[in-house]
This record gives structure tokens, C-alpha cells and sequence, in this order.
């Protein structure tokens, strides 16, 4: 059998199979349903430099092959997190996990990511200028080339561990943003974050989610994540994960085609706990129908 | 939690509107009343969360009110048919501090979850009272299935068209109780809140991403931080509810 | 039973279901299916200058929930539209027409929309400037507001027609460009266009459309479009045309609550040749459950 | 063209991959034999077109191939299940300029629509030849079905594991025929195009979007202008064929 393992800024992974953040909390949960050691690592819960509540409820909207969640980044803050949640995390899970960072200035992605890089466990920071759900916050960094490359070189001055940074599809040329950042000293992208969604509830006649709009994410946006994989894959020269409806182990090779060198799986792991086991154990039945030997021979294998 | 096949045996109408579904499966996740089980439906994104009315150790009592597409799909479903279903979600009710004789309040679609804590506080020697309240008589379902536990029924409709005239908080007033169990409608809460003398518990309801905690889809504030609606509820202390959510 | 009426730039329609370009022909194949006479009116074939055959096939993707096109604006050319099309259109359908127009260059749009302008049967002018599958052209007029604008003013200056400028979803800043539309003197949008999209074979390691990507419509988009739509009517002060993945009455009226004052039906006709029929069928049962009088009162009803 | 509803009356593989369905349903707006029926699949977006086998007034016979998730959801269907078709799509085979020796070539799951042509050109009394292409042996089928209308029927395989070793042009070198027919892949039409002294019609494949003329998804260029394949096609005769398209 040929081999699943990919490397990612110079980590090797297992497999390429990344829960991603906010779908796997910090971990721990679901090792009460299977070994979460056969990831190839996971992105845990957005960080940010102070505890955050989030939005009002509800935060969740269903939608044909997807959901709308504004929770807004809802987490104890960077100093808790380190406190309490990474010690629970490294009982159960034993590679290095990927820290995704959150923030409202450029200062507080240097502060929570400085932070973050003294802890061990932590293998990449995955900065999110992506968030869809914070008025004034993450996303306007990801909207403009030269606010995320701010943004890159400011966290690459406090940390010596890979920088991948998360970037939004609700934009018109994500190349342009890809390759500001890679320009700013980024060692990835990872993309997309969810699109800016919204449902109606025809019996009250408003938004169902409290805060009108959210991050509408699923198998539905799948076909414009391949779509943004693809072109800032052969626009960078540094990794690319990609994400976005990720639910089946075709759709993983699929990214990989497209450009992808590992690959997160987010809201399926809300419908199916064991989506991503799920994955990783029927990945190589698919190698072997597609005739693939080894993951790492397909990435970019579309260009 | 547990995610299995779970086949139906039955599924039938209680009103024009509710209906109870039994399944076969493993139950062994389900380890206290009050928690609920997440099904997934063929074309739809999300699973449905639905109370767990009863179970035994290989079967399952629904009783669920058709609201949208996805509880009109399972209420169009036939005996054979398979579902997949999560169980054991939820924290559920405790026991221990029931006390003698605990009250039981249901609104609406929100009696089921009663129904086998009923059952539990019977067996213990309970003298358990349950209140049913709903808007009009042909909305009524489960008083005589609450009779046959051995418990005191009392009816509440909003219209009078059936038992007590007012709301499942109407019987209380002159009712002597050592602890209170609820489950409603989030006016019906606040009401019974206001109403009862001892301490409860009370299950709450939102809108869910993943319900087994993962997602913060329905977080809430309590008097001891933040809880996971899904996880860390759907059953909550009158002593730690915070109304300004 | 109340009334499915509304009014689409200063003409009345029947209801407001309109079939969108590019998925309804120039009408005739589908009068041969059902009187098409029942819709509110329809938006023929995007109508080029030149004739055009379009991209190369494969021309189109499957996706969950939606599908992937890059037909590329294949027209006979306005003139040969105007010998050959219209009078065929005119033997089927007795109602002022929306004709979809499409170009390369601001002349090119001008002269296309001055001859359609003398046609009686037009009632208005949805100009398209959203075209995901023509390289360097209708698209980039689409993403950026100037542009756009300058489209809108060049087409207005040839017409007395109501002008409805068709906008694409590709953008970090719809609002933007519909209020530079509208400032332009454009007397409608109409959104959204497809999302830019893309698929890859698994068996051959290649994009299944030759053009490589393409444009993504169906029911998978209509949590973006509803998005848009919903945006774009609380910033302009003109009628708002949604579009994006409607497949049922449920999704118009949740349309109309965003703010649409009529909503074109795409994808949908592919699949169900019979579905802006059906839709129209279905829409006093939907309004009676959801105790909607008139259509005409719910519009924006959500804001 | 008309949109309705049929039941799966049998579903058997006639071999690895192939299977062969017959539905009962409303078959009126089949007007030719070679045209195709569109049929919605559930939780696929897009209907699947497959080529008309065989038809009579109340009866849909389809012989379809495996090859991604839509049919392989078919083949797994059983007696009794619905689906929802669309029939009476493309133009079809023209029979009047047959002559009294009209050759068929089919290859591997280009065969089936060439069945019910057949019949018809047998029941007008012409001495029909069908020239079967496949891999190899364990690919082929309908050859008996073919006999049995009373059609000459060589099979001709790649590997030559079974009957003519070569491709269905092998045999038309020494064949006297007045015309031809055939459906197949692209390489293979082209290979006919080239090996045929008579005129006759080819049926082509494309990626569809809607199947019945109005996305311009299947187009392509002929000596007589654009056509879409599904509405102007699928069938082209050998004059107006541009191969550059």
C-alpha cells in the first residue's frame, strides 16, 4: 500500500486530514469517540487575546448542503486557553496541533501569537483574517492585501514556528491577497473560510441567525473552494491547505489535484463525529481505484 | 454518544400534529432522562434533535411535533424504515434531589422528556404530581400514559377546553411539592421560574449545529459561565439560570 | 385570494417569477412545454454584438446541489436575434421580454442595447456585466465600480428603457458597485451571477470543464445570493431582481423578504423543465400558510 | 418531450458493469429509435441521460453502463421503485434512407440504442448486419438479442477473446452494405467515418446540462452550422459532421 503522508512547512504528517477550527473544539471531546491520534494533526477553536462570549443566539442556520454559524469566536482567550485547555488537549492527542489565532488589531495577533509560540504542542499558527462574524474584526483584515500582509509580518516577528495564514473567499482577487501575504513572509495559506451567508425565516419573516449573517459552509461551497485552491496554488510557492465542504475521501484528492498539500474538513465533522476517521480510513480504497501511489505524487496534479 | 442504526417499528399521530415513533436499537449511550437523540434525514444538512420520551435496553420512544420538512419527513416515514441516529446526548435530569414529592411541568412538545423521568421517580416510591399544559383540548396527548406510572395528572389548557383553565403554572399555587422538573416553551420556563417555591431543574431548547458540543452553535450564559446548550445542558438548576442571555 | 402581482421598474408583472438567461432560450423550446404566457416575463439568451459559439465542451460540472457551466455566451449575434429570434419569441409569449445583453467593451454593450431599444417587445435591458466564462471580458466590468458604472451611463445614454444591470457575487464589495450603478442611472440590479467554480476528474487528474473553471449556480448558492440581495436592497433605492439558486415558491417569497422586487429562476429549469410553472402553482398555497395577502406587501419585509 | 413517472419492472446486470432496466410508464413522446430519456436521480442535481433500448406503448427498456455514483445508484435499484423520466429526447435515427442492406456498428455501450433500430429496419423487411465492438469477451451483450430480430451479428473484440479480433470496422472491409448506423465512442465514430463507402448516421456523446435544448451545454459545430447535441443530436448524418468542433 502506498503512502498517505504529506508535509506540511516542513512537519510530516500522517495523512493530510485536518479537522479545522471551530468544528473540533480543542480536541478532547472527540477523543471520547475515537483516537484522534490517527489525524494528521487539527486545527483547534478560533484563540483570541481576550475571552470572548461570541453572538447572541441563534447562531445556526440550515441550508441544502450546508449551514450559516455566527458564533463569533467564542473562546476563553489566549491566556485560559494555555492554562487549561492545551494541558487537556496534550493528554490526548501527542503530535503537533495547529493553533488558529484570531484578533482585532494587528497588536493582538502579535500578543495571542507570541503567546502561543512558546508552547510546545503548538507545530503552526494558523492565523484567521477570515472571520466572517466580528463587526470591524478578522474579515477586514482578509479583504485588503496590504492589511494581511501587516498582519503576517507582525506575527512573523514573535514566532519562529510556521505561519499559515487562513484567508476569506468573500473577496474578488484572492491571488492578490495569497500572494501579499506570501510576499509578508507567510510559510502557508490555508483557505477559504466560510462565505457570508444568510437564511429568512418565512413564520417570523427575519434573519433566523440573531446576528443577520454568517459563515455558510458545507458540501455546497465546495466547488468555489476547489475553484480558490487552484488558482492561489499556482500563484504561491509556499503550501496551500485547502478546505471548504470537504466531506468524503474524493473530495480530499480532489484538493490535492487542485493544489492542496493537506486538507482541513470542518462542518462535516458537525453532522458525522467520525467524519474525519471516516476519511482517513476509506482514503486508501480511493487511492487504489484512481491508481494514486503515494498522496504526496498528486498535489497540484491538475496545474 | 453513540452514533447506530436505529430500524422504526411504529409510527403513529397522538394529535393532529404529534406524533410518536418506537425504534429498535442500542440505547446503551442514554443514561438519564432528559437527554435527546440527533437523527439524520436523507436531504438535510443538519440531524434533527429530538427528546428521548422512553427507552428500554433495545428500544426508543419519540413522540415529536411536526414544525418544519425534516420532522414532516419523519413523520411520513413507515415501520422497517432505518435511521441514523446519535444517542445519549445531553446531560439529562438528575434525580437525587427530588425529594418525596416532586412536580413534574410539560408544555407542549416539551412532556415527552417527562415521561421516563416519571417512570424513574415512580419506581423510587415517588408520590410524583404531573402538570400538562397546552393551548386548547385536541392538542392534549400522554395524560393517560402519565396515569398508568401511578402519578397525579393534572390537564392546564389555555382555553379551558380541557382540565384546568390557565397554564401548567395555574395547579401549582395550591400544590405541595419538594422539588420541581420542567420542560417547555421559554415563557413557560420564566413563568415556572417566577412561580415555584423550591428548587428545579428545567430543559431548555435552541437551535443546534452539531449537538454534541462541538460547535458553540447554541452557548448560552449561566450564573457558573458559559454552557453549551447541547452538552452541557439541555438541562439546567434553577439556581444557575441567567434570563438575560 | 390575494394578488402575485408586482412592479419591475415602472411595468406591471402577472407574478414575479422570471426565468433567467441563459436557461430559458429565447422562450419558443419551453412554449412547446406550457403556455409561458403564465410567467411574469423572461430574460432570453445573453446577446452578444458578434455572433459567438462560446468556450469549448466539456462545458459542464455536477456539484452537490448545483451545477458548474462555462457555455461562454454562445449567441447568434444581435442582429440575427433580432431577424430569427424575436419573431419566433413574439408567436409564443405576449408580454414585454427581458433581453440579456452582453459585451467585450462599453461601445460594444452601447450598440447592442441601441438595437434592442427599438424593438416594441423589450421591456427592459439586463445588461450583464457578470460574465464568469469570457475571458477579459464581461466580468472585470462587473468587479469593479467604475467600470460598472461607466456600462450603466454608456447604456442609459442609447435607451428609454428600464436598464437593469445584472451583477456578479465574485466581489469583496457588492454594495459598492450597485450604488455606483445607481448613481450611474441604472434603474435596477439584478443578482446574483454565478459564483466562480471549478471540478476535477479523479480518473483523468483534469478540470472536467475544458475551460478549466466556470460558473456555479443551484440551490448550493442561494444562502450567498439571499445575502447579497438583501445587502444591495438596504443600500440602493431601486428595484432589486434576485436570483441564485430559487428552486421553489418558498425560496421567492424568502427572496422577496430580503428585498427583491421580482426573482429569476435559473438552474432550476434544467432540471425541471416545468419548475417556474410549478412555482407559480405553488405560490398562493405557500402565501396562504405563511398568511401573505399580497406579494407586493412583503417586499424587503425582513429589513 | 414529456416529464413523467415510471416503475422499475426488472433491474439484472448482463454483465460486470452493464445492467438492463425495464420500466413501465407513458412512452408516447418516444417518436425514434436513438433517442434518450433524462432520469432524476435522488440527491443529484443533475438528471442522467441514457439512450433508449427498447420501447413499446407502456414499457421502457434501458441498458445502461457503471461509471460514477448516478449509476451506480441505478443499478442498485429495485423492482417497484420510481423514477421520474423525461422521454422523447433528441432527434433520433432516420430510417428512410436505410436501402435494403443497412449495416449497424455499436460500440461496447454505444450497442443498446442500435437495438430498437434495428427491430424496426427487420420489421421493414431489410437485411440488417450488426457489427458488435467490445474489449473483450466478457464485455459483450445483446448478441443474441440482436439474432433473435433475425439480424447477421459479428462480434468483433480487441484482445479477439471472442469472435473477430479487431474493431468494428474490421469486418466492413468485405461486408456489402447500403448504409450504416452506428453509435460508440468518439475514436471509434471517427474510425467508422473514415472506413464506410456509404453514407449513414452517427449518434454522439457529450456532457449535458439539461438534455433538452436549453442550456447550449452540448454544443457543437457542424458543416451545417451549431448544434446542441441534445436537441439537434444526438444523431448526425455523416455529410454534415465536423470532426474539428
Amino acid at each position: 500500500m502506498g503512502s498517505l503522508s504529506v508535509n506540511l512547512c516542513g512537519i510530516e504528517l500522517d495523512n493530510p486530514i485536518i479537522p479545522a477550527s471551530g468544528t473540533f473544539g480543542y480536541g478532547y471531546e472527540f477523543a471520547e469517540l475515537y483516537d484522534i491520534n490517527i489525524l494528521g494533526t487539527f486545527s483547534f477553536k478560533g484563540t483570541t487575546k481576550e475571552p470572548r462570549f461570541g453572538n447572541p443566539t441563534p447562531r445556526i442556520a440550515e441550508c441544502t448542503a450546508g449551514m450559516i454559524n455566527a458564533v463569533g469566536l467564542q473562546n476563553p482567550g489566549v491566556d485560559k486557553v494555555i492554562a487549561e485547555e492545551l494541558p487537556k488537549l496534550k493528554k490526548c492527542f501527542h503530535k503537533p496541533v495547529m493553533a488558529n489565532v484570531s484578533g482585532f488589531s494587528v497588536a493582538d495577533y502579535a500578543y495571542t501569537c507570541e503567546k502561543l509560540d512558546k508552547e510546545d504542542q503548538v507545530g503552526w499558527l494558523e492565523v484567521n483574517v477570515s472571520c466572517p462574524n466580528v463587526h470591524g474584526g478578522g474579515m477586514s483584515f482578509g479583504t485588503c492585501p496590504e492589511a494581511a500582509a501587516e498582519v503576517t509580518a507582525a506575527v512573523k516577528k514573535v514566532t519562529t514556528k510556521p505561519v499559515i495564514i487562513k484567508l476569506s473567499p468573500n473577496v474578488t482577487d484572492i491571488v492578490s491577497i495569497a500572494r501579499a501575504c506570501e510576499d509578508a513572509g507567510a510559510d502557508g495559506i490555508s483557505l477559504i473560510n466560510t462565505l457570508l451567508g444568510m437564511r429568512i425565516d418565512l413564520r417570523t419573516r427575519k434573519p433566523v441567525i440573531a446576528n443577520k449573517m454568517g459563515g455558510f459552509s458545507g458540501p455546497a461551497v465546495f466547488p468555489v473552494a476547489l475553484r480558490m485552491v487552484y488558482q492561489v496554488a499556482s500563484a504561491v510557492s509556499i503550501p496551500v491547505v485547502g478546505m471548504g465542504g470537504v466531506s468524503s475521501a474524493e473530495d480530499v484528492v480532489e484538493m490535492l489535484l487542485a493544489g492542496a498539500s493537506a486538507v482541513e474538513v470542518g462542518a462535516a465533522n458537525l453532522v458525522n463525529p467520525y467524519a474525519c476517521r471516516d476519511i482517513i480510513r476509506d482514503l486508501p480504497g480511493v487511492m487504489e481505484k484512481y491508481k494514486i501511489q503515494n498522496l504526496k505524487d498528486i498535489i497540484g496534479g491538475a496545474h | 454518544m453513540k452514533q447506530s442504526i436505529f430500524r422504526i417499528l411504529t409510527n403513529v399521530p397522538l394529535t393532529d400534529c404529534v406524533y410518536k415513533m418506537v425504534l429498535s436499537g442500542d440505547t446503551s449511550a442514554i443514561t438519564a432522562p432528559g437527554q435527546f437523540v440527533s437523527i439524520q434525514l436523507a436531504g438535510k444538512f443538519l440531524r434533527r434533535p429530538i427528546s428521548v420520551c422512553d427507552y428500554d435496553k433495545t428500544s426508543l420512544t419519540l413522540v415529536y411535533k411536526v414544525v418544519g420538512k425534516g420532522t414532516e419527513m419523519m413523520s411520513r416515514m413507515v415501520p422497517g424504515e432505518e435511521l441514523d441516529i446519535l444517542t445519549g446526548l445531553g446531560n439529562g435530569y438528575d434525580l437525587t434531589p427530588a425529594g418525596d414529592k416532586p412536580v413534574l411541568l410539560g408544555g407542549g412538545v416539551g412532556v415527552p422528556p417527562l415521561y421516563h423521568l416519571a417512570k424513574r421517580l415512580t419506581a423510587m416510591g415517588k408520590d410524583v404530581t404531573v402538570i400538562l399544559g397546552f393551548n386548547t383540548g385536541n392538542e392534549v396527548f400522554y395524560e393517560e400514559e402519565f396515569r398508568a406510572l401511578g402519578c397525579r395528572v393534572i390537564v392546564a389548557t389555555a382555553d379551558g377546553s380541557c382540565g384546568v383553565k390557565g397554564f401548567a403554572t395555574t395547579p401549582l399555587t395550591d400544590l405541595d411539592y419538594s422539588y420541581f422538573y420542567t420542560c417547555g416553551p421559554e415563557p413557560m420556563l420564566k413563568a415556572i421560574y417566577k412561580a415555584t417555591v423550591t428548587s428545579g431543574q428545567m430543559s431548555f431548547e435552541e437551535r443546534m449545529g452539531c449537538g454534541f458540543g462541538a460547535c458553540m452553535g447554541c452557548s448560552c450564559k449561566t450564573l457558573t459561565g458559559c454552557k453549551r446548550i447541547c452538552k452541557d445542558g439541555p438541562v439546567m438548576k434553577k439556581e444557575e439560570i441567567l434570563w438575560d442571555r
